[in-house]
């Protein structure tokens, strides 16, 4: 799948980077044209995207094997051949999605469009905010479509610098707190995970044909062809395969301390980014600070990557410890949903209720993701999506309404109903989406995630579906105070929203309620792959695990 | 009419309304008349629909359940399952089919009255989609032949609920009441919730059929007969709920706050009966202790609600409350087993409940006008207090009214007496079959009750003189539009649409059409079958309608000696019996009771929360960055010094460590050198312990 | 106490009878002057005269091993020669450096001339 | 004890008693004038360990060059004439214990290390010179042209430090 | 005899290059008083020379003059280090503001640089105890001498007196271990102390305690010239106090030569010659003196009390002093691991170090030439201003912090997969943390250039081409490297090699 000799991945990741020099060459002067090519970029990533989803084949699984992943790319990056005691290494510039990835991938060419139209009314050094928010795109999407870990942690970091200055720049009054608490913990976790990759690169050995294809300790037993070298790797693929796993070397074996202690530093990376109770503070000071189209990014993107790295990453390389802290995953995830919702209701700052309201949702994920069944992750990964498309939406709204009055003070506001009905439209399929009602695509994940969480884990699920309650107690709650009772005097001004603000918000509100009633098309993509994973995670490790050490 | 087309009409009367809604929401404004011509025949169609197929299940299909499934989600190959899919259709069985035209017949009727009630309002269009959204969820939850529907249609009639009850949202009353009904709704179905994640976790499947076969051959949530029980009861907490059953009534009164035809459609005939129609529906898997728990709450419910009912003096508060206590006796009827006469109760019930609201609409809407006329806006036009001697002014209403409170009262010749009457008969024997004593007792009593107060309510509105002879006389009967639907629901509360046997002693046609199923659960966890049941109904039918018409005749009389000839003053009974009537005015103290140890419970734990958040999890740091930087309490700006991080702490503790240790770097080189030599002497000594 | 008394005897008996280990301790000596002279003078000039202390300790040390190694080796004796050189340069730069610093600061005392720290 | 001891004794105790007074004097022409006995006291424990072209060395290079050095230092940053020639001391109670551990340590360790070494090398020339001098050339004379780079490094220095005060 | 040295000569090109080129520059200040470029012109041409001849040494692995100085691959390395570092340094001189003050010669300058330079080539390649003290003295002095040269800044002078006496002291400690070495194992030479240690420490207690003490008070010198917690207190004062420029070449000359130097002393001295069966690429070290805890202590302190003091910087200058402390002690942590490993990966950090260190010291040079000032509150608004600069600065420092894609990625990558590999987890963790920390102070520099409103009225700083240029050639690798890293690796690989170790 190429164009112009160039994988279709590498265009959608790399687009960005190419509007982002364009945006650097352009004059400051010229805003509209700055405005109009991250627009065109944008766009074209959301044709690759729709590209993606219509090529794309449901039957393959992926997750642990190359020949179901798809669209793959694969080049020889760095290739150090030399000495016997390094041995050779070998970084593959290596793309591919399976069923889990696409939907991230059309999920973040989604909400990055939005995010752009949303960045229309941007005044303050429009050339820098673009090139920023270009490169952060790069960023996001990296991740998504990266199959070597190298790679996958290139990209994650990639992506910190360009989002700390756009929250620090273009943020609000105590941007410069929020974008160094974002900065340093985001960091804080991703040096976890580089001392987690750097360990499985030093316990996965693959062989190497003089090609440059990857072939796994087993395939090498078979036959060995002419050339073969044995290297270390950092190929996420080759990691999942128990059989590659050198004796003796630090994460070797099933259930030992270190791969609890590996697993432990990838999930505190990815929990931060989720966020997962108690590494979630960042997030409402970021989210709050931020200005509206890097919230959506946030919200819409970012935290998913934290998930998807858990799903990705975590689960199929340490199936093992992933199984043994199974539990206390899901009580995280729990206690994410219970707490952000209980604070959430405690908010007077909307964007802030919005913030605690994501770490609820994302708790669901979690929850959802601990289940190892199909059901659990189908509604975890579709979550993922809907919370994309849903909370991108809440921060639209707050956005527009920040944009006309200048406060977010929930207890300013009320009777906006009859003020600004299309407004009050879209508000109110968000909102109802966020708390689940049924016809709208987040009743759907949460409903899955839930019943696949309860095969597993009763109790906490049982405790976890208590914020199915509280849900509709802040939303609606907010609802009332922002759009019901009479209005006051001082927003007798306040317009409706403008046709681009209408396009957005319409555009998510169509794809959150033709998900709510028709998921298959969504689900179909991450199918496969989702009943692999849980095989994965069901049985472990295969017999070349336990037996071969 | 083949079997497909029965459903594809079905399936009509399922759309019908959504496209409505679907029209009026994006385009009611713009239409003609707002587009209320649209919705009401919209739904007229359906109702002429919904009969068609009511026509054609019973003749051609009586005993028959068609289905009409699709593929929804298909998980493929799941592993540990094998091939999973998420089937979701409709079924047409007989319940079904007279629930369609139920549903549909006073949708059409609340159309109707709408178009008069609701004449400029201002967000009249909108009334109407959501009439049309209600409509068809509603439809959904009677269609549905899984479980997954039926949480969808559930959670969809409540967001209409919501909505509709919160129309008038600029009155903070209303907008507080509809949130309190969606989410005490929720708690409810939150229970429910569990339930079907029982269910779908032992059979992996939303059939409802499937389940029951799941179930007939032996299959058990975790294998255990307590686990069944306990899923049953979960499934049940829906419909405590939705059909507003203690101890989640408390949203239903205050439901009150929307448009009386609202109420009369959502809160009285149909919705709240959905947990009826839902306990129905789950009838089979019900063991004999979650039954039991049914008919307690049953019970329990109708009793409190009535008592309730007597000392309220909103005339709308006064028909809600008596919703309550009728669905009360509904669930308990099919607790008790009686699953026929819960059923029949239901659909008599929703006539001349409609019937009743409708009329307090009417009354309602004529005092409004008198009031608006004599520029009165103090006087609470629904207290039935400042009404009397309505009936001249207001002859369609009034007639219709009685009949209506005949029929909830009881009286021979209305439909109420048939369905009631069959009710007490089945808790009677559910009584002599269990020793449950109670119940049969219970619901004597309420009988009692309900006529007592019914007819407190008809003789404080209609009959006497009016407490304000100028607002009288612009008191005018409501136009056709209103009144038809009126007499529509009047006629249907007659018992010659159920069964030509005014006794009631030859079932009618519903009776036969509607048949207790049989129970799946194992047979040592099932109730008395329904043979059995009958027999025992058989031996108790006379003397049920003996003590149910005496009961009856007792609460009317009570209640024109009281009120009309006021033989007995209803205020020194008040006087005397001060606590209870006060007790009773509040409501049991639900609201307060709620309100104190849930609302404030979960707000106060919010806001610990909140404040765990910014000062504990958020800000670590607080305890020493308080003593370093001395007053955080004093210069009030709290904030900037709570809001820090646990990133903030270690930031601060970093910055501490590095603040001491810079003060190292004194500048005099003569120092360093020491520290230099200390330093050595350090490592060496400590490298010599090693 | 044992221990600390044969310790005793044996230091006594050691004593009188010069060997190697006198001249180490006499350089282990000078060479704790030389260092005490640097961390505590506020004369740089005298700063640097503790610098020297050490180096001549360090002198003793080399030519001591050196004479008393089983083959008379005479790296030692060599490296004192290039201490000995090294010592005379860094006198002279160290001098010129306090000159300097007398130049700029009207004072030699080393602790006066402190306006870098933290 | 042997003259040899006795010898050593004498020495060893000039040249720390000298030392002493170098350190602890809070004249500085004291201290400089004694740092000469502690040079010639270390010379001369050279001579007892037969390394004469060192101890000459010593006294040349020490006395007649750094010494004379310190001591135009002394005389250009003091006013010989004003009475401030005396120069106090910082830190002085913690740098003591500090460089008293130091100096236990060393001379604790130098002992049980070495105390057992009593002979003296056998044989060897009877003067080191020549053999000093060959080493230099031989396998010392990288360090030898280094050493002479140093010292054009301490020249060059020098004279630009020098300069420079003219300048200004 | 005499061909023995002439070969041995012929391997000492590099060194007697540099050294012609000291003299030369002294010749040339004295002939071409008017034209001080041309002292610059021909000590740059010389430390290219240099760079040329060190190239035809790749692959020698000898040791010259009797085993005084070792020629292989890992001192090329280095020795490379120096001379790039040299070269740009003089690069930077060439357009200083602070030195090129109307009036001042440069001629010593540029003629203590090349000595300076000398002097850390010669620590990277001695294998000879009193070589490497000779080689630091001369270091040494030609840095007290550099870093006081500015005149007119009193604090010119007083870094240099500190330098001074804080370096008399730490090489004086070193010359009293060196000596104690040498009565130990009665040579001076690396191979051959090795060789008689075992004996030595077999003897019992006493030995092995006075083993330990020399190897501390040597560990004083190396510390002191890599400025190692805790004998980097001069590093700071030090660091404000020279001219930027001098700065900027002991931050990367003077540790490179320093770190070298301590490696082979312990690599060569503390090798187990005898240890058997090893994997490939790791060797053991000799029982009973814990250098390889001692030094993981080093490194400890050292980059968390860099990092935490570096915090409360202000003045930037001072900051990346303490900064480079810190990275002392990642780069300590590669010597810890016995492997070819950890000391390849000391070399990729260096490799990568020398670009962005420098670079953000040339950028820091650049900004307080225009401004006069190193004050972190003088950068806001130099974002808006100058945006290539401060691109530039936030690329170095984001590299210092050891974020891809930048080079300063591959170190710490390189760093942590060596301790990872051999077990050193904790060291790792502490490692990674710390990274964190000093992300927080490069942060601060981000946030004052670019989140802070810039004054209208201060005039953007323009840059000469060559200073354009050279900001290229700095951010280039820095940011190639950390995208394609493949030559610097192998270059990496290919160096490990010691003379004297198998």
């Amino acid at each position: 799948m190429e164009i112009a000799g160039i994988g279709i991945l590498s265009w959608i990741t790399f687009l960005p980077v190419v509007g982002m020099v364009v945006v650097l060459m352009l004059p400051k002067e010229k805003k509209d044209w700055l405005r109009w090519t991250a627009l065109v970029v944008a766009a074209l990533q959301v044709v690759l995207g729709a590209f993606l989803f219509m090529r794309f084949d449901r039957s393959l699984a992926g997750i642990n094997t190359e020949s179901g992943m798809q669209f793959l790319e694969k080049f020889s990056w760095i290739d150090v051949r030399s000495v016997s005691w390094f041995g050779r290494l070998h970084i593959e510039y290596f793309l591919g999605i399976d069923g889990i990835s696409v939907v991230m991938v059309l999920l973040t060419a989604l909400i990055s469009f939005i995010a752009v139209i949303s960045s229309w009314n941007i005044e303050k050094s429009l050339k820098g905010y673009f090139a920023l928010f270009l490169l952060l795109d790069t960023g996001m999407m990296g991740v998504f479509v990266s199959l070597d870990f190298f790679l996958f942690y290139v990209f994650w970091e990639v992506m910190l610098l360009p989002m700390y200055f756009l929250i620090g720049v273009w943020g609000g009054p105590r941007r410069e707190y929020a974008a160094i608490k974002f900065f340093l913990y985001t960091l804080l976790g991703s040096v976890l995970m580089l001392l987690a990759m750097i360990a499985l690169y030093f316990s996965v050995n693959v062989y190497i044909d003089p090609a440059g294809g990857l072939h796994s300790l087993a395939e090498a037993a078979r036959g060995m062809g002419q050339g073969w070298e044995k290297i270390y790797t950092f190929n996420m693929l080759a990691m999942m395969d128990p059989g590659n796993f050198v004796p003796g070397s630090l994460l070797a074996g099933v259930d030992t301390s270190m791969r609890y202690l590996a697993y432990g530093a990838l999930f505190i990376a990815f929990a931060i980014k989720v966020p997962i109770f108690p590494f979630h503070t960042w997030l409402p000071d970021a989210h709050v600070e931020a200005p509206t189209p890097i919230s959506v990014i946030l919200a819409g993107v970012l935290l998913k990557m934290g998930t998807y790295g858990l799903l990705r990453i975590s689960f199929p390389i340490f199936p093992d410890a992933m199984r043994h802290f199974a539990w206390e995953l899901a009580l995280l995830g729990v206690i994410s949903m219970v707490y952000g919702a209980l604070v959430a209701m405690a908010q007077t700052d909307f964007k802030k209720l919005i913030a605690y309201s994501s770490v609820s949702h994302m708790g669901i994920v979690v929850l959802g993701m601990s289940s190892m069944n199909t059901q659990g992750l189908t509604g975890a990964v579709f979550q993922m999506f809907n919370h994309g498309t849903i909370t991108a939406m809440l921060f639209l709204i707050v956005g527009v309404i920040y944009d006309r009055a200048h406060t977010r003070g929930l207890n300013e506001f009320g009777g906006l109903m009859n003020q600004m009905p299309r407004y009050a439209g879209a508000m109110t399929v968000a909102f109802f989406a966020a708390l689940g009602l049924p016809g709208l695509s987040g009743f759907i994940s949460e409903m899955f995630s839930l019943l696949g969480a309860f095969q597993t884990f009763q109790t906490l699920t049982i405790i976890g579906a208590v914020t199915i309650v509280l849900t509709a107690g802040y939303m609606l709650w907010v609802l009332q105070r922002v759009f019901l009772g009479p209005l006051p005097e001082k927003w007798k001004d306040l317009t409706d929203m403008n046709g681009r603000e209408t396009f957005m918000l319409a555009t998510l509100g169509i794809i959150v309620i033709f998900f709510g009633i028709y998921p298959a098309p969504i689900l179909n993509l991450m199918n496969s792959s989702l009943n692999t994973l849980a095989a994965l995670l069901q049985h472990g490790a295969p017999a070349a695990m336990t037996s071969g050490m | 009419m083949a079997q497909d087309t029965l459903l594809t009409v079905a399936l009509a009367v399922l759309l019908l309304p959504l496209a409505a809604f679907t029209v009026m929401i994006f385009a009611g404004k713009r239409l003609p008349r707002q587009g209320d011509w649209l919705s009401t025949s919209a739904i007229a169609a359906a109702l002429i629909l919904a009969g068609t197929v009511l026509y054609g299940k019973l003749t051609l299909y009586h005993a028959d359940t068609l289905a009409l499934n699709f593929t929804w989600i298909d998980f493929h190959d799941v592993p540990g399952l094998g091939p999973l899919r998420i089937v979701l259709g409709i079924a047409l069985d007989n319940l079904t089919a007279i629930m369609l035209v139920v549903v549909t017949l006073i949708s059409t009727l609340v159309h109707l009255f709408s178009i008069g009630y609701m004449g400029g309002d201002i967000r009249y269009s909108r009334y109407f989609a959501y009439l049309g959204l209600f409509s068809f969820s509603m439809l959904v939850i009677v269609l549905a032949n899984n479980l997954f529907l039926l949480y969808v249609g559930w959670e969809l009639v409540g967001i209409c609920s919501y909505l509709l009850i919160g129309h008038w949202y600029e009155k903070k009353s209303a907008s507080n009441a509809a949130i309190k009904a969606f989410v005490v709704n929720r708690v409810g179905d939150f229970g429910f919730f569990v339930g079907i994640a029982i269910l779908f976790m032992t059979f992996h499947t939303f059939s409802l059929s499937e389940i029951f076969d799941g179930i007939r051959g032996g299959h058990l949530p975790f294998g255990s007969d307590w686990w069944l029980t306990v899923s049953g009861v979960l499934l049940f907490c829906g419909a405590v709920g939705k059909s507003a059953q203690f101890p989640l009534h408390v949203w239903l009164p205050d439901a009150m706050e929307g448009p009386t035809p609202v109420s009369a459609l959502i809160h009285a005939a149909t919705m709240v009966a959905a947990g009826v129609y839902l306990v129905a529906r789950l009838f089979p898997i019900m063991t004999a202790d979650a039954l039991l728990v049914i008919a307690y709450i049953g019970a329990i419910t109708a009793f409190i609600a009535a008592t309730i009912a007597i000392a309220q003096n909103d005339i709308k508060k006064v028909l809600a409350y008596s919703t309550i206590s009728q669905l009360g006796y509904m669930i308990m009827a099919l607790g008790a087993g009686a699953y026929t006469a819960g059923f029949f109760h239901l659909v008599t019930h929703a006539m001349f409940k409609a019937g009743l609201f409708l009329g307090s609409g009417s009354v309602i809407h004529a005092m409004h006008n008198a009031l608006h006329h004599a520029d009165d806006h103090e006087t609470d036009p629904q207290d039935i207090r400042n009404m009397g001697g309505l009936r001249a002014k207001m002859p369609v209403t009034f007639w219709t009214f009685v009949v209506f409170t005949l029929a909830i009262s009881g009286v021979p010749l209305t439909s109420g007496f048939l369905s009631k009457d069959e009710i007490l008969a089945g808790t009677l024997a559910f009584g002599s079959l269990t020793g449950h004593v109670i119940i049969p007792l219970t619901g004597f009593l309420v009988a009692g009750l309900t006529a007592f107060y019914m007819f407190r309510l008809v003789i404080l509105t209609f009959l006497g003189e009016h407490k304000d002879a100028n607002r009288i006389t612009h008191v005018h009967e409501s136009g056709l539009v209103m009144t038809l639907p009126l007499l529509v629901l009047a006629a249907l509360s007659v018992f010659i649409f159920y069964s030509v046997d005014p006794s009631g002693f030859t079932p009618g046609w519903i009776a036969r059409a509607v048949e207790r199923p049989e129970s799946t659960v194992p047979l040592r966890l099932a109730a008395p079958s329904a043979g059995v049941f009958e027999e025992v109904l058989g031996h108790v039918h006379l003397t049920a309608m003996l003590l149910s018409l005496s009961v009856a005749g007792l609460g009317m009389l009570a209640a024109f000696a009281t009120y009309y000839w006021k033989k007995i003053s209803a205020d020194a009974v008040a006087r005397a019996l001060a606590p209870v009537h006060a007790f009773l005015l509040n409501k049991w103290y639900f609201d307060e009771l709620y309100q104190a140890v849930v609302v404030n419970g979960v707000l106060g734990l919010a806001a610990l929360l909140r404040w765990v958040d910014t000062w504990i999890v958020d800000g670590a740091v607080n305890g020493a960055g308080r003593v370093t930087r001395g007053v955080a309490f004093v210069s009030g700006k709290f904030d900037t010094y709570v809001v820090d991080g646990l990133v903030n702490f270690s930031a601060y503790l970093s910055g501490f460590f590095g603040l001491v240790l810079r003060k190292f770097q004194t500048g005099r080189v003569q120092t360093y050198v020491l520290f230099a030599v200390l330093g050595v002497m350090v490592f060496y000594f400590i490298f010599r312990l090693v | 106490m044992g221990s600390l008394g044969s310790f005793w005897n044996e230091f006594s008996a050691w004593l009188p009878h010069v060997q190697l280990a006198h001249f180490l301790i006499v350089s282990a000596i000078l060479f704790a002057l030389g260092i005490y002279a640097i961390a505590t003078r506020r004369n740089a000039i005298m700063v640097l005269m503790g610098v020297e202390l050490v180096l001549n300790a360090a002198n003793i040390n080399f030519i001591a091993f050196s004479r008393y190694s089983t083959d008379m080796n005479f790296d030692g004796q060599v490296a004192a020669i290039f201490v000995i050189i090294l010592a005379a340069a860094e006198a002279a730069i160290g001098l010129a450096i306090v000159l300097n610093i007398y130049h700029r600061f009207q004072t030699v005392n080393v602790d006066e001339v402190s306006s870098l720290k933290e | 004890m042997q003259l040899f001891d006795v010898v050593f004794y004498v020495f060893a105790l000039i040249t720390i008693l000298s030392g002493c007074v170098v350190v602890f004097s809070k004249n500085i022409i004291y201290a400089a004038f004694s740092l000469l006995f502690t040079f010639f006291g270390v010379a001369a424990l050279y001579v007892l360990l037969h390394a004469d072209f060192l101890a000459v060395t010593q006294i040349l290079i020490y006395v007649g060059g750094i010494l004379v050095l310190l001591l135009f230092g002394v005389m250009l940053t003091n006013n010989v004439i004003s009475v401030e020639m005396k120069t106090g001391t910082i830190q002085a109670i913690p740098a003591l214990i500090i460089v008293a551990i130091v100096a236990g340590t060393l001379a604790g360790l130098s002992y049980s290390t070495w105390k057992g070494v009593a002979v003296p090398a056998p044989g060897g020339p009877q003067t080191t010179t020549g053999t000093l001098g060959q080493m230099l050339m031989t396998s010392y004379v990288i360090p030898f042209e280094i050493a002479s780079v140093v010292l054009l490094v301490a020249l060059i220095g020098a004279a630009m430090t020098a300069r420079r005060h003219r300048n200004s | 005899m005499s061909d023995h040295l002439l070969n041995d000569l012929s391997l000492f090109a590099p060194e007697t290059a540099i050294t012609l080129t000291l003299v030369a520059a002294i010749l040339a200040d004295l002939i071409f008083r008017r034209t001080p470029l041309v002292v610059a012109a021909l000590v740059l041409a010389g430390f290219v020379v240099t760079g040329l001849l060190l190239l035809g040494q790749t692959g020698v692995n000898a040791s010259i003059f009797t085993g005084m100085i070792a020629v292989d691959s890992f001192a090329v390395f280095f020795k490379t280090i120096v001379v790039l570092a040299g070269i740009l340094v003089v690069v930077f001189s060439m357009e200083s503001g602070e030195l090129n003050s109307p009036g001042r010669k440069l001629g010593e300058y540029y003629a203590l640089l090349c000595a300076a330079a000398l002097g850390m080539m010669l620590m990277a390649g001695a294998s000879n105890l009193l070589m490497m003290y000779i080689a630091i003295e001369l270091s040494s002095l030609s840095s007290y001498l550099l870093s006081g040269y500015t005149r007119e800044a009193p604090d010119s002078s007083e870094a240099s007196l500190k330098y001074l006496i804080y370096g008399a002291v730490s090489s004086g400690l070193m010359l009293y271990g060196i000596s104690l070495m040498y009565g130990l194992s009665g040579s001076l030479d690396l191979r051959a102390i090795n060789r008689a240690l075992p004996q030595v420490l077999s003897g019992g207690g006493a030995a092995s305690f006075t083993l330990l003490i020399a190897g501390v008070l040597a560990l004083a010198g190396f510390g002191y010239k890599i400025s190692a917690v805790p004998f980097h207190f001069w590093t700071p004062d030090v660091y404000e106090g020279a001219p930027i420029t001098i700065t900027a070449f002991l931050s990367v000359a003077s540790k490179a030569g320093g770190f070298a130097m301590m490696i082979r002393f312990f690599k060569v001295t503390f090798i187990d010659a005898g240890a058997v069966a090893l994997p490939a690429g790791t060797w053991a070290t000799l029982q009973g003196f814990h250098w390889v805890d001692l030094v993981a202590i080093l490194a400890v302190l050292s980059m968390t009390i860099g990092n935490l003091v570096a915090v409360w910087q202000n003045n930037l200058k001072r900051l990346l002093a303490y900064s480079s402390i810190a990275h002392a002690g990642y780069m300590l942590t590669g010597v810890v691991v016995l492997s070819n490993q950890g000391l390849a990966a000391i070399m990729v950090y260096f490799g990568v170090y020398l670009f962005m260190n420098l670079g953000a010291f040339y950028c820091v040079m650049l900004i307080a030439d225009k401004t006069g000032s190193e004050d972190i509150d003088e950068y806001k608004g130099i974002g808006g201003r100058s945006p290539f600069l401060a691109v530039a600065l936030a690329v170095f420092l984001v590299s210092l912090t050891g974020l891809p894609p930048t080079a300063g990625f591959i170190g710490k990558l390189y760093l942590f997969a060596a301790l990872i590999n051999s077990g050193w987890t904790w060291l790792a963790i502490v490692a990674a943390l710390n990274s964190v920390i000093a992300l927080y102070y490069y942060v601060r520099v981000f946030r004052n250039m670019f989140l802070r409103t810039e004054e209208p009225s201060s005039p953007g700083i323009t840059l000469s081409w060559l200073q354009n240029a050279a900001l290229v050639v700095l951010l280039v690798p820095t940011l190639l490297l950390g995208l394609y890293f493949t030559p610097l690796v192998q270059l990496a690989q290919a160096s490990v090699r010691l003379f004297g170790t198998p």
